[in-house]
């Protein structure tokens, strides 16, 4: 049986560092994304055989899910982009025009003077890249194959350090919830999913801050299929988010899962829907997408005032406060992650 | 051997091969968005190394590093996130999302205030 | 034990389905045929091993849990081929980069 | 007589640490009213910081530890994560206080669009916020998010103005920074699979010379200094810094890569001066010397006044490089870096908001065409002069007060130690000579044509912020020549590993 597992386990490693090679040294971006998502489902499976199955569906959900969603997108922009007949002078990002209206796919129209040079280096199609060039391949090779023997040379000798695992199991009783991932995110050290919270909004803000969003890149596929799926699935991907929600307390799942389950919801409506998609007013949609670090910090000034530092709250109250945080969490990284999907800014809020 | 090959010790190895190998494709590739994939395949290889030290032993899995590693991959997901708009952005600007080695236009006597 | 062995022989008629979808999706000419391969094949295999879990979980929750599993991945897998397909009918086969 | 007690300190701290996320969330959740948070909330911040300063010092003494340590949360180190806030920390948030205070007021005239206002304060609050948090944590895996979050917002901001060689170099800074980030989480990893905890200080009681040490050495310094923009790490410093809106420019030169450094002497020592070899200090000193030198030809060839400032960082990192080895030789030396980063912070951030305002008067900032402009512009000139001198290291500036400790350290070090160290140490004089030298002709050759006849233009109209903004930080460089004492007796109380 441990001949199998360990058997199993190479060939997952093997498969992991083949997927990852063959993704990037690809040719075609389409295919180095699809490699990508594959990657992140051998990943989870990975995570899942360390022990971790909250990582794995975090990683199927986040890092594979969402991550593969917004690479595909930004292809689809790219495509778009480059399909487009530019002049070099459009410094103001104006929204290309809408890809269901020029639906013909127009040759590349080669680009002017020194950018010219520049993209056909590149290689002109627009979803295909240049092979890497053969200078300088071994000194890379040699540093990186160096590094990565250093770093196992390094690992080989380290002794098994039991962690902070004792520790946590010790003061699991006070921390307000039964599960030891979530009594760390959300109790022992809640500062960094604070600042992680903060660190979704900023990517938000910083997408927002580079110009607005264009008509979404999408091409609805005619007939009722889409919509009917999108119709069938959304109450279940609303109903599962706030299960893992609920989850988190006691079992594998919490707040950034739900957000990202959630998120991918909305997702799917923006993308079987993208002519119907409701503009909300910009105010709602900051406040939105700050609510939930505001609501964190502000549950935890209570801490700074009643002492013995921020963050803090009395024991008893811990489960009710986990919830209403990771609730207002869920919420936040939902919109932001669809925010993000869709680009930039409403409009609107530029009036 | 084989009985102290438990999941734990062998998997920080693949960490650090990924790692590695996310570093050569970020160094080699000029397309943003493979040097994008490739950061996150870098940081995918730092995950492993923390869940395998997680995983290490007999006790069970440190929940600590676990939480680490999930933090990890949600401020992963807002570092690409904004690394992909920027890259659509500068699309936009110059119609071609590569990162060239060499002169920029700054470096030259010409700018665009001059036009 | 009767449970444990009809266990192993749907599992492993489950995966025996899963690769002969993969096998078909490799090495089949063009696109529909393909995803009929992929698409059949999988679920097919999936409720095999579905139904064979199901005979080692632990209570009725369980049981339910696994069976939505495989309704979703059906919806899912059915709308994905679908729109595979519808897209390949408006633009003509995909490009084969090589 | 002591009147603080320990949890005044304590609240101070984490006061700090709440206004520093508070003022971005309210600024990002009501970007209407973004300007008007950051106007007033700056100066409060500072106020705040300056009472924390008076409390810190008033209370030090009476320490045990000099540092306040607060568990987040109520849980302490292992478990929970430590804010740390000692001698050094404070210098830090005071300086990235002035930076950001300065910067704030040039902005209000910098940035005049509605619509741009609202898209940049919250980022720039979140950089100013993201700085504070980054000197403010004590725990390995918190400076890595803290670490994200500054760059995120530094990037945003420098791809705000929208030209292609703005976002050109935003996307270079936010790879290297990446690249950065998870070098640091790698060595993180390591130190925690080796010893079982992130906590700076615990670490640092846990650590001895061994290969996990080494590595994660290797692996965090390594990604700071590619942060830092040290030589050969250089290369995206020059375009991002350049390219950037003036106050951004001006924060990314004189703050954000001064944290880095930050942050590097504060994991040095904490952690890993026990590695300190003479190998490694002769490293360390070929490149800053490379850097001070290739920095310094860079900025006398470069036909932008921006991008002369720019490539003046690169050079100026190289004086700070040449620091560390004087560290690993004579560990008590080290608040010489602090000085440093701190007079450069300072004179740099006014050197690159005075070019903004040429540019902005100008309309470009071409040095072959800048002379109308800058001879009918006393004030901006001045401010680049001033700060220019201070760079240079002339006496009674805090540049000249920085480059003396520095001599003065190295002389001090070569005393004892061997004759290859004291040919180095010989060596490494005439560096520091010779960047003064170099720095003296590149100023000069910003503000030469202001002296020079010739028709003058003031050019278009610039805010009395954009005049007098670099004119006040300027002085203020000039200044730390003076006020120096104050700032070592500040450092005095800053946590040394034994």
């Amino acid at each position: 049986m441990n001949a199998a597992l360990l058997t199993f386990d190479f060939v997952l490693l093997a498969g992991l560092l083949g997927v990852a090679w063959r993704c990037l040294a690809s040719t075609d971006l389409f295919r180095a994304v699809v490699l990508f998502i594959t990657f992140g489902l051998l990943l989870a499976i990975a995570w899942v055989r360390l022990e971790a199955p909250d990582i794995a569906l975090a990683e199927a959900a986040i890092g594979a899910g969402i991550t593969g969603a917004l690479l595909l997108v930004t292809l689809e922009r790219l495509k778009h982009i480059m399909n487009r007949p530019r002049t070099d002078t459009d410094h103001d990002p104006a929204p290309p025009p809408d890809p269901v209206a020029s639906d013909a796919d127009a040759p590349g129209a080669a680009p002017t003077g020194d950018a010219a040079s520049r993209a056909a280096d590149a290689g002109n199609a627009a979803l295909s890249c240049a092979p890497a060039p053969a200078r300088g391949r071994w000194i890379t090779l040699v540093v990186t194959v160096g590094l990565a023997g250093l770093l196992m040379a390094t690992l080989a000798t380290q002794e098994h350090d039991p962690g902070l695992q004792p520790t946590v199991a010790e003061h699991m009783d006070v921390s307000g919830v039964d599960h030891g991932i979530t009594a760390v995110l959300l109790n022992f050290r809640s500062w960094d999913t604070l600042l992680e919270l903060a660190m979704v909004l900023l990517a938000g803000l910083g997408a927002w801050s580079l110009g607005r969003h264009d008509a979404l890149p999408a091409r609805p596929t005619p007939g009722p299929v889409l919509p009917g799926a999108v119709r069938l699935l959304l109450p279940v991907a609303i109903v599962t988010g706030v299960y893992l929600l609920w989850a988190g307390s006691h079992a594998p799942g919490g707040a950034f899962q739900a957000g990202a389950v959630l998120g991918a919801a909305g997702i799917l409506v923006s993308l079987a829907r993208p002519h119907e998609l409701p503009d909300p007013d910009p105010r709602l949609l900051r406040i939105g997408v700050t609510a939930g670090a505001l609501l964190f910090l502000a549950i935890g000034l209570w801490g700074l005032f009643a002492g013995p530092a921020l963050l803090t709250w009395p024991s008893e109250l811990a489960y009710p406060l986990i919830l209403i945080i990771e609730t207002g969490a869920t919420l936040s990284i939902a919109l932001t992650l669809v925010a993000l999907f869709i680009g930039g800014r409403s409009p609107r809020e530029d009036t | 051997m084989i009985e102290s090959l438990d999941p734990g010790t062998l998997y920080p190895f693949g960490g650090a091969a990924l790692f590695a190998l996310g570093l050569h494709g970020l160094i080699r590739r000029r397309h943003l968005i493979l040097r994008i994939l490739a950061v996150n395949i870098m940081g995918s290889g730092v995950f492993m190394v923390f869940l395998g030290i997680a995983a290490r032993g007999n006790a069970p899995p440190d929940p600590v590093a676990q939480a680490l590693t999930l933090t990890g991959i949600v401020v992963a997901v807002s570092a690409t996130a904004f690394a992909l708009a920027l890259t659509v952005h500068l699309a936009r600007l110059t119609g071609y999302a590569v990162l060239l080695p060499g002169p920029l236009q700054t470096h030259r006597d010409s700018h665009p205030d001059d036009r | 034990m009767i449970a444990d062995l009809l266990t192993t022989v749907l599992v492993l008629a489950g995966l025996a389905f899963f690769a002969a979808g993969t096998l078909g999706l490799l090495r089949f000419p063009d696109v529909y045929t393909r995803l009929h391969a992929l698409t059949k094949a999988d679920n097919l295999g999936l409720g095999l091993v579905v139904l064979g879990l199901m005979l080692q979980a632990e209570g009725p929750a369980m049981i339910f849990k696994l069976a939505l599993i495989w309704v979703l991945v059906l919806a899912a897998g059915a709308t994905a081929a679908h729109m595979v397909a519808q897209r390949t009918w408006t633009h003509g086969e995909f490009e084969r980069r090589e | 007589m002591s009147t603080a007690s320990p949890d005044t300190l304590i609240f101070a701290t984490g006061a700090l640490a709440a206004v520093s996320l508070g003022l971005p969330l309210l600024a990002s959740a009501w970007p209407w009213q973004a300007r008007r948070i950051g106007l007033l909330g700056l100066p409060l911040a500072i106020l705040g910081l300056l009472a924390a300063v008076g409390l810190f010092l008033d209370a030090a003494p009476g320490m045990d530890a000099p540092a306040v340590r607060v568990g987040l949360g109520g849980w302490e180190a292992p478990l929970g994560v430590t804010l740390h806030l000692d001698g050094l920390a404070l210098a830090m948030l005071l300086l990235n206080a002035l930076v950001a205070l300065a910067g704030s007021l040039y902005a209000r005239g910098y940035i005049h669009t509605a619509a741009g206002e609202r898209q940049f304060w919250p980022l720039w609050l979140w950089l100013w916020g993201g700085l504070n948090l980054l000197v403010l944590s004590g725990d390995a895996f918190n400076l890595f998010i803290t670490l994200e979050i500054a760059s995120l917002s530094a990037v945003a901001l420098v791809a705000l103005t929208g030209d292609t060689d703005a976002v050109t170099g935003a996307m270079r800074y936010l790879l290297i920074n990446l690249l950065g980030s998870l070098s640091f989480l790698l060595g993180a990893a390591l130190l925690y699979g080796e010893f079982g905890v992130l906590d700076l200080q615990l670490l640092g009681e846990l650590a001895d010379d061994g290969p996990t040490v080494r590595m994660a050495a290797a692996l965090m310094l390594g990604g700071l200094l590619m942060k830092a923009a040290v030589f050969p790490l250089h290369v995206w410093l020059a375009t991002a810094h350049a390219s950037a809106p003036a106050p951004v420019s001006g924060m990314l030169s004189g703050m954000v890569v001064a944290a880095m450094f930050y942050l590097i002497l504060r994991l040095w020592l904490l952690i890993f001066a026990p590695l300190g070899t003479p190998a490694l200090a002769v490293l360390l000193g070929l490149l800053g010397s490379a850097a001070l030198v290739w920095g310094s030809l860079q900025a006398l060839r470069a036909p932008r006044l921006k991008i002369v400032a720019a490539y003046s960082t690169v050079a100026q990192m190289g004086y700070i490089t040449l620091a560390f080895p004087i560290l690993i030789l004579h560990p008590a030396a080290w608040p010489v870096v602090v000085f440093f980063a701190f007079a450069h912070g300072l004179a740099k951030a006014a050197v690159l908001m005075a070019a903004g305002t040429v540019q902005k008067a100008a309309g470009h900032d071409r040095m072959n065409a800048l002379g109308p402009v800058l001879r009918a512009r006393g004030r901006t000139v001045f401010a680049l002069g001033l700060g220019g001198i201070s760079l240079m290291g002339l006496p009674l500036t805090g540049g000249f007060l920085a480059k003396y400790l520095l001599l003065e350290a190295g002389l001090l070090a070569a005393a004892d130690t061997t004759t290859i160290m004291q040919v180095w140490t010989a060596l490494w004089v005439v560096m520091v000579a010779l960047g003064s030298l170099l720095a003296t002709a590149y100023i000069l050759r910003m503000v030469a044509p202001a002296f020079a006849a010739g028709e003058r233009n003031p050019g278009g109209h610039v805010s009395a912020g954009m005049e007098w903004m670099p004119l006040a930080l300027a002085v203020g460089a000039a200044a730390m020549g003076l006020a120096g004492a104050s700032l070592t007796g500040l450092l005095e109380h800053t946590t040394v590993a034994a």
